[in-house]
């Protein structure tokens, strides 16, 4: 038997993201997760069954604070959230003064980002007549102006995400914004193929997770990357991450819905739709 | 102090022309009984306003009764895309007015308050103000800051679904509010749909009856989105949803959900 | 994440010259047992902000530690007006910042939002835009209407007595909650006295862990005045601070006080 | 015996008051008590109790909504105002918010009042060296910019609240504020004297309580009084609404604290403070 801490042989790439979401945790931080985010969410559980077990929870669904804790579930998530609840607020009083005045840490998932982290969660293609129209920035367009920490993460990492020049901003880059008070930026992105930061102003890989080569993630970019000189290989996750993911905080592989589309996403969520039911009703005779 | 009244009597409350309000979040407490019977009365011309619009709001803009959508996420969450809002933008057929959380929950905090606008830090530097002429700028007079003034927004109608109300409309929500206690306030007219109407809630409220015009009994009312903990949201509906309209079926599924 | 420090470590927390921002309301769940440590240490030249300021804010300014007050309302309710507030403003002691119900919240609600103001309907025509030169007017862009534009507040050191907390600073307020919230958002320091120090608490919290620096365990903290359930505002105690004020006897009761 | 709806000819003047502020309640309104106004609360349960059970309260002290009620108290408010609540908000919710929104009936206090109903709550004489500091206006100059049904009351009426010029203007009279949104200024006056409007934009005697005369009102205000056409005489109290309010709303007559002043009200609160102390020493056994 392998030891719990010795790195895993045995882990899929959204393990591996997880695994680099709750190394961005600090114990004791309010943490917040957004809509249709659970590779996030895994990643906060994660930190808070390892180092970091003081965090506070705070959802875009629910708006409560919580410091318990459920596994990862899609039709069960007010269990938790409402639940489970140590406080509670409104939308209006999260917008207007818990997120400006905690500044909690979030990571959000662009649809497009450019070098400097502008992003665009609005529309693909030209604004009067889109290629694709999305749900909208929700509230990147409002933190991004003064959130200095922002986090992003990227499921799929490709040419369609990061482009030479988002076709919509709704979210500020660095140095974007009034020449008052012109935005951060991001400091720091995961994606499947590696991790990133904007030190110099601009995205550049700090680390190629393993089996990535730097011209694999530069192919998949649509502008000229910037490498960090001391280019690191992610660390992969420990047995005992995998374990605790696997079999405790998303046994359903909710975690994963993210990394799929279309039909293949459609199919996993008729598997996990069907089994959190069964369990339901299971948990009711 | 009887505010109760038929769905049917509830939604002539609503005018072809109004800004209609739905209250809840995402794919949660979502008044979809009333928006059956709202489509199959059929008034239309609506704008929709909603903090965020999902289900509930993708079945109005397939019924064609929108023609003018004002929120911060139009989706369907992990289910992917709303697909009818997707289609209906890409085409041309409906407008956007593009909000996010700050200009909506500012601008009903304005109206709230009773002034035209409420300064916010957001905004500015993104394509939210191109596509925004009708949003304003206003200089902070104290550091000469540069902010943008969210306008006042107030709707003519909100629906809001609850676990529980009374008669008299003192509404229980229970949380997971999104801004149904502002758009409650700020509407001219404040429709209620409740899971059970009782005489005394033992539950905090959240709405009071000097805000709400009439209150609906209306049991399984945000089926199949959540009413926790009375049911959860109805997962294989969601997919039902989604597939149908992959398949080009929404006018099918429409037919069926309003014989539902 | 154990913040648990003692009442004299906390007043150390403050420093002359800051503005202090005492929670609760009039008579009502006041750090009363701070006040008597800051007493005690003498840390003085304070600007007082306080939504009401009441018995414990009368008892700072009569000894002398205030050199300016801002709040909307400083009394003793139905006992009276505050006998050394009154006294040392008639005298010129001491500097009043006048505030209303308006001016701070919407400058609580500026400095959470991060911008310099917040525009409300109040004050034009009144006397305190005469007294309160600093603040200034702004336009709505929409309208052209003039509104006050109040200016965010910021407090250095907030004290809000509590009957619940926990080691890691949430705390349960239960109600009568002021502008406690805002406060313990807005301030630098953040300091909650507590009846009690719990695991766990089984009531909604007011205030999250992450807003405060240091919890102390004060039983009695808020005697004589309230804390509800606990124990009830002690009104003998009240008439007799009203009536050793009026005899002239202030420093008789301090000097008691402070024994205390 | 006499008839409970017939006039009562043993009643005291500020339970006339309490009357007269209670048939100003209409049934379902939203009515909030300002602090240290137990003359309003009287009336505001006298309402309840007889034409309007179905108003909600709030107050300022714990900032709830309350249908329930409970008899006056000094030292146990919170047991009504947070143990029976039905809602709760905080100060600046009801500021920014409920206030402007709902506008809800309340009935004011001035320290000093002009002709044109414009008000005085922070000092008496020259601010800059006052003769008297008053403990401020709360939220008066808030609320008189936009609600449009002000109510005041007078418990002492005299040439020190009723003056030609007030000293410190912290609440708008009839048109004062901005041009473009004047205010409406108060709409109705209760003192001990009588009632009053503003109906011609002036302060207007329109009926005077049994036992005065309208020289005795003039004489004790400090500018040219108004006097409706129609001038009546107040009507008094019924028997019961004399017996709900000495026997069920206000058994200590906390009512009457108003009228007091100095040594008087001191000896009152003892009385009633002891009482409340023996109340609960003896629920609490």
């Amino acid at each position: 038997m392998q030891g719990l801490n010795q790195p895993a042989t045995d882990y899929t790439i959204d393990e591996l993201m997880c695994v680099c979401i709750a190394r961005q945790i600090e114990d004791g931080e309010l943490v917040v997760q957004g809509i249709a985010t659970p590779l996030v969410v895994a990643g906060y559980l994660l930190a808070r069954l390892t180092h970091a077990p003081n965090i506070a929870f705070a959802s875009a669904i629910g708006q409560t604070f919580c410091r318990d804790w459920a596994p990862l579930s899609i039709t069960q998530v007010e269990a938790l959230w409402l639940g489970k609840a140590m406080g509670r607020f409104d939308f209006a009083q999260a917008v207007c003064e818990l997120l400006p005045t905690y500044r909690p840490k979030e990571f959000f998932r662009p649809a497009q980002m450019d070098a400097q982290g502008n992003t665009g969660n609005v529309v693909i293609g030209d604004y009067s007549s889109p290629k694709l129209r999305l749900p909208g920035c929700g509230g990147i367009a409002d933190v991004t102006a003064y959130e200095e920490r922002m986090c992003f993460y990227v499921p799929r990492h490709s040419r369609v995400t990061f482009v030479e020049r988002v076709d919509f901003v709704s979210g500020l880059g660095v140095g974007a914004g009034p020449a008052d008070r012109p935005a951060t930026g991001p400091i720091y992105l995961i994606t499947d193929l590696g991790q990133f930061d904007f030190a110099n102003g601009r995205m550049r890989l700090i680390s190629v997770h393993p089996g990535v080569t730097v011209e694999q993630v530069q192919a998949k970019t649509g502008f000229p990357l910037q490498i960090a000189p001391d280019l690191q290989e992610t660390a992969p996750p420990t047995n005992e991450e995998v374990r605790l993911l696997r079999e405790v905080i998303d046994p359903l592989g909710i975690r994963n819905l993210e990394r799929l589309s279309g039909a293949q996403r459609r199919a996993k969520l008729h598997e996990i739709i069907e089994r959190e039911q069964g369990a339901r009703l299971g948990k009711l005779q | 102090m009887d505010k109760r009244i038929t769905l049917t009597e509830a939604v002539q409350l609503v005018r072809p022309g109004d800004t209609l309000a739905l209250g809840g979040m995402t794919l949660y407490r979502r008044p979809v009984a009333f928006v059956r019977e709202l489509i199959r009365q059929g008034t239309g011309d609506l704008t929709l306003l909603a903090f965020t619009a999902g289900y509930e709001s993708d079945l109005l803009v397939g019924a064609g009764l929108v023609k003018r959508v004002r929120t911060c996420y139009f989706g369907l969450e992990i289910f992917g895309l709303a697909p009818m809002f997707s289609q209906r933008v890409e085409r041309g057929d409906i407008e956007v007015v593009e909000e996010t959380e700050a200009s909506l929950a500012f601008g009903l905090r304005a109206t709230l308050a009773g002034v035209g606008f409420m300064p916010g830090q957001g905004w500015f530097g993104t394509d939210l103000l191109r596509v925004r002429p009708d949003v304003k700028l206003v200089t902070d007079p104290y550091s000469g800051s540069q902010y943008v003034a969210f306008p006042a927004i107030k709707p003519d109608v909100a629906v809001i679904h609850a676990p529980v109300a009374t008669r008299a409309g003192d509404v229980v929500l229970r949380g997971n509010l999104a801004v149904d206690c502002q758009l409650a306030m700020a509407a001219d007219r404040v429709i209620i749909t409740a899971e059970r109407i009782v005489e005394q809630p033992d539950e905090p409220l959240d709405i009071i009856g000097v805000a709400v015009d009439a209150v609906v009994e209306a049991p399984r009312g945000a089926a199949p989105t959540s009413c926790w903990p009375d049911y959860p949201l109805d997962g294989a509906e969601m997919l039902r949803y989604v597939e149908a309209c992959t398949g080009g079926g929404f006018d099918a599924y429409l037919n069926a959900f309003l014989d539902g």
